[in-house]
């Protein structure tokens, strides 16, 4: 029976068994299970269950001071730490309207975007680890190594980085970061080319991921997935653009979307956002402005103004938001951290719908998820 | 692959002060207050005029989606509604018929008051708005409408906030804790939660 | 090689020695294959591979073989024990076997039926069978999702290396394969690689032999028995310690296998590539370029997806290896030998 | 405690035993367990540039039964407690646990009181071989963890230790 019969069929006739994408399998790349509902190899349900990686981070936010919760902020999501920090930092100074300093603002996007292209780099490697190549996971993870080394420089971490402070960043920048950033630059660029002639173009890839488990846009609205899911639906929906933060009008670059919808719409959009990040990255470099990266009048202790604050940013895997509801207390009332992961995976029940287990596989690392995200 | 030209950056970096423009049509207009922001005014617009056929259609007199334009530079979001629990629905539809999306829903639980209060953003991916819709419930038996049926995506925040503060969603398909394990019947969020 | 010829020991004796000999070299190529696997992924993912167990990591495949055999052995809880612990012998012994027909040198093949490629091809599907039986017999939902897929992964690809065979065995006109490797004897534009007078389309045949060779050992882009991203550890998910060590050898024997058949049927087996002295090291040269390609392959190529797979042999393979079978019927008609 | 002696210290095959320990020593093959950010770092020690696998450890086994050793790499949280056990009993003898991380020793930077999701430590499950702080500790502190295993396993440790200058 072929899926579209099998879901038609009703129900005492199907023979259908409950496999267990279990919350350790290679291939949820963390603790997410997926209760499938199969016919044979076809998915007729697929329930994701979560939860098996929750950190209470929200309830650390109600007794902790904002100062104190910076550290939680990068370990919501380790791979781009810093787009989670920038939000959290940039509701705080939105409600007790902080001015930062311009250098302070360029150094934010020049890390944001380095760890953007680290983000995707790891997903690159893991999504091909998915779909059954080892090879280019090594590739990947020597790029990044080398992304890892520039930001170890200036930050001392090499995944949860806590370097914004509210107001600014907590140290400056050296000229070795400059430099060693413009040489990545100049060497990440043909590595890019090299990555679509060996990966982008094999021909099992293409028939791996071209025509598999297409998303229309409406399904992405309904579902609020944001960031390259929705990107590779046609919408060039970019939170840098819609609701632009920190020094990214100033900036020249392009927002990538492709109307498919299909998993190769989705690694397109990822391969050609790193592009694009180098290219703002090199902007942000060549006019990095002098001054100091603090802002001189921060309270000792922040007090926010009663009422709700929210402040939304372009994380790798999509719009980060945070919502904090305060009461004029040093500590927050509320704190609700709105995780891409979340909503674009809550898309995946419908769109695995009849797919074999293969390309439900390609379909989970599309979304390119990190289950503490979902979890928190 | 047609790469969204970089729009004219009509905002500078900080957001555009706001300047209070006309008020809106004249008849029963329920959104009180000047739109904040000039570009919004086209979508500000036709939420008044949504909100005002909805209102004509069912025969309810309180304005019970009174929405008002906040400044976005210091709150983040252009509308706040402030919405009666059974009219949550009817926000959502609205919501979902002028393009908007789930951004997520905040349970939050006003101990002091007696009260719990449910927070729903919504931001658009064609346009800059944003939008906070408000929902207060008697904390003695929190219950609100479920929205599911207009935003599947609302399914998982609404189990999340039943889960976390105990906030019953009436025709939510399958109320089962999301994050905690199965069994479980504490709701930590709670500010009189103890461990 | 007359030296060797001269000697006159009793047929059993003789056969006992070349079996031992086979083994031997299974043995050893199995250990030595994984060291060999491991260090040549280590230089395409440019890093080191195992190079701390021993000079360059000698060592490490004794480390492994002791560490597998002291494992704990343990047939899985309502697992089908019988079936459990046979599946592993099932797999390596055919290898075995069917590498005694494999002409290694001039006067260096255990037993040179004249029927030997049956023989070989007869054996090669019991392997088939005995992944089936591993991963139906560990009761677990993923070894039997593999099982099922292997099953029809190598039906698939029997039929298109079987036809293959047979334009072969047109070509050469005998299934003995130590005649097959004496008729390509001169340089190598005698192999039968090369052999376009009897079949225009000879390289694309080796393509598709070795292409079925691929899939029949459940290699590279078609290893649909340990899918390890989708399906745990595919067939071999229950199986731990030696159980798990014997399926690997059971792997490297049927790549041997598959390579060495390849370089008898297409590159001439022992024959030197300009005719000068034929022997031994030609036959070890050219079956290692091939393992080497196998590992070469493994290492750069995603996995198919299943349904592709099968439409590949079903849509491309079968009909062109037919094509290639009435192509060389036809030549040989015409031509004559 | 010594009223019950164990029988292995009686009857002791130095060499062979030796032998064995040198082999399980050198090829000890983790489970791929990540849970957290420390399973990111996990992936970076088996990458090129820290190379888990001169060490033959890098083979990174998805099913618990051939796996060796456990690096628990991340939070253990209560919904996830059972699974872990669950995954720990299917693993063969002789099998080590690595506890890699703040979370995996004793919950990390998600204790406090009044918490209700995370496990305080893995050694509340089954028993911890090595223990690797850091939140997330670098690649070179797990290639360090995993001689500090084989040293507990053979008694002689590989490199010289490096006194701190």
């Amino acid at each position: 029976m072929s899926p579209s019969e099998v879901i038609a069929a009703p129900e005492g006739q199907r023979e259908t068994f409950v496999l267990n994408l279990g919350p350790q399998h290679p291939a949820t790349h963390g603790v997410l299970r997926l209760k499938l509902t199969m016919d044979g190899e076809f998915i007729v349900r697929a329930e994701p269950v979560c939860g098996y990686i929750h950190r209470m981070h929200e309830k650390m936010a109600e007794n902790r001071s904002y100062a104190q919760f910076l550290p939680n902020t990068s370990r919501i999501d380790y791979l781009s730490a810093m787009t989670y920090t920038h939000a959290f930092v940039g509701a705080v100074e939105r409600a007790a309207k902080l001015e930062v300093p311009p250098r302070a603002e360029f150094i934010r996007v020049i890390t944001s975007e380095l760890n953007r292209i680290s983000s995707h780099l790891v997903w690159l490697g893991a999504y091909l680890l998915d779909l059954g190549g080892f090879t280019p996971l090594l590739y990947a993870f020597d790029d990044r190594e080398k992304i890892l080394d520039l930001l170890e420089g200036v930050t001392g971490a090499r995944l949860t980085y806590c370097y914004y402070r509210f107001g600014g960043v907590c140290n400056d920048v050296d000229e070795a970061f400059t430099r060693g950033t413009k040489e990545f630059v100049a060497y990440m660029r043909p590595r890019l080319d090299m990555y679509r002639a060996l990966v982008t173009d094999n021909i099992i890839l293409r028939k791996r991921l071209v025509g598999i488990a297409p998303i229309s846009a409406e399904t992405c609205r309904k579902y609020g997935a944001t960031g390259p899911v929705i990107r590779g639906s046609g919408v060039a929906y970019d939170v840098r653009r819609r609701e632009p933060y920190s020094a990214y009008p100033l900036f020249d670059f392009e927002v990538p979307n492709f109307p498919e919808g299909d998993c190769m719409a989705r690694y397109l959009v990822r391969m050609e956002e790193m592009a694009q990040s180098l290219r703002i990255i090199e902007q942000a470099v060549d006019r990095l402005p002098e001054g100091p990266v603090m802002a001189t009048a921060v309270p000792r202790v922040l007090k926010l103004p009663a009422g709700d604050v929210a402040y939304a940013v372009e994380a790798a895997r999509g719009r980060f938001m945070v919502h904090i509801v305060s009461d004029n207390k040093e500590i927050p009332y509320r704190v609700k951290l709105r995780t891409p992961s979340l909503s674009n995976l809550s898309l995946f029940e419908e769109a695995s719908q009849g797919l074999v287990l293969p390309d439900a596989v390609a379909l989970l690392g599309s979304l390119d998820l990190v289950i503490p995200d979902i979890d928190r | 692959m047609n790469p969204d030209s970089p729009q004219a950056h009509e905002e500078s970096a900080a957001a555009s002060a706001g300047q209070p423009g006309g008020n809106g049509a004249s008849g029963p207009s329920v959104l009180v207050g000047p739109p904040a922001l000039d570009q919004h005014t086209p979508l500000l617009a036709l939420l008044e005029q949504g909100l005002a056929s909805e209102q004509g259609g069912s025969s309810v007199e309180a304005p019970a989606l009174a929405g008002k334009a906040v400044d976005f530079a210091s709150r983040g979001y252009h509308v706040e509604m402030t919405v009666a629990p059974e009219r949550v629905v009817l926000a959502a539809q609205l919501m979902d018929s002028s393009g908007f999306a789930l951004d997520t829903i905040t349970g939050v639980d006003w101990l002091a008051e007696g009260q719990m209060e449910l927070l729903y953003d919504y931001f658009h991916p064609e346009s800059p708005t944003r939008v906070l819709v408000r929902c207060r419930v008697p904390r003695a038996a929190p219950e609100a409408p479920t929205i599911s049926a207009v935003f599947p995506g609302a399914n998982w925040h609404e189990r999340e906030t039943h889960e976390f503060l105990g906030i019953r969603f009436q025709g939510h398909p399958n109320l089962t804790p999301f994050l905690l394990p199965e069994d479980a019947d504490y709701h930590p969020l709670r500010k009189d939660y103890a461990a | 090689m007359s030296a060797l010829a001269a000697i006159q020991i009793g047929e059993p004796l003789r056969l006992v020695l070349f079996l031992l000999g086979i083994m031997a070299f299974v043995g050893f190529n199995a250990a030595y294959l994984v060291w060999a696997e491991r260090k040549g992924a280590g230089r395409f993912q440019r890093r080191v591979g195992p190079s701390e167990v021993g000079y360059a990591g000698l060592l490490q495949p004794i480390a492994d073989a002791v560490k597998l055999l002291t494992k704990q052995v343990l047939v899985p809880p309502g697992a089908d024990a019988t079936l459990f612990r046979a599946a592993p012998i099932l797999v390596i012994a055919p290898a075995l076997i069917s590498l005694a027909v494999i002409p290694f040198g001039p006067a260096l093949a255990a037993r040179d039926l004249n029927v030997g490629l049956i023989m070989i091809f007869a054996f090669g599907s019991v392997n088939v069978m005995a992944l089936m039986l591993g991963g139906w017999s560990s009761r677990n939902k993923y070894a039997i999702i593999s099982a099922a897929r292997v099953v029809s992964q190598n039906v698939a690809y029997e039929i298109p290396m079987l036809l293959v065979v047979v334009t072969m065995l047109l070509v050469t006109g005998t299934m003995s394969l130590t005649k097959i490797v004496e008729d390509q004897a001169g340089g190598f534009w005698h192999w039968n690689l090369f052999r376009l007078a009897a079949n225009p389309l000879m390289p694309l045949t080796f393509l598709t032999f070795y292409i079925c060779m691929l899939a029949e050992t459940n290699r590279a882009p078609f290893d649909m028995a340990e899918a390890e991203s989708e399906l745990v550890a595919g067939a071999y998910t229950e199986y731990a310690g030696m159980g798990f060590g014997v399926f690997f050898m059971g792997e490297y024997a049927n790549i041997l296998l598959g390579c060495s058949l390849a370089t008898v049927l297409f590159l001439g087996g022992w024959q030197c590539p300009f005719g000068l002295l034929p022997g031994v090291f030609w036959f070890l040269v050219k079956l290692y370029l091939l393992v080497f390609s196998v590992i070469w392959v493994r290492w750069t190529f995603p996995r198919t997806q299943f349904y592709g797979l099968l439409n590949l042999s079903w849509k491309i393979l079968i009909p062109l290896s037919l094509g290639t079978l009435v192509l060389s019927a036809a030549m040989i008609k015409l031509l004559g030998r | 405690m010594e009223a019950q002696v164990e029988c292995s210290q009686i009857v002791k095959f130095a060499v062979l035993d030796e032998l064995l320990a040198l082999g399980r020593a050198n090829s000890l093959w983790p489970l791929t367990f990540g849970l957290a950010c420390c399973a990111i770092e996990m992936m970076a020690a088996g990458a090129s540039r820290f190379d888990l696998s001169r060490f033959g450890a890098e083979v990174f086994r998805p099913s618990p039964r051939q796996a060796d050793v456990m690096i628990v790499a991340g939070t253990i949280n209560k919904k996830m407690a059972e699974a872990v056990k669950t995954l720990y009993d299917q693993m063969l003898e002789p099998k080590w646990v690595i506890a890699m991380g703040n979370c995996a020793i004793s919950g990390g930077p998600f204790v406090f009181p009044g918490q209700y999701a995370v496990v305080e430590g893995v050694d509340k499950l089954f028993p911890v071989d090595v223990v690797i702080p850091g939140c997330p500790p670098r690649p070179e502190a797990l290639i360090e963890g995993i001689l500090k295993l084989e040293e507990k396993l053979t008694g002689k440790r590989r490199w010289p230790r490096v006194p701190p200058q």
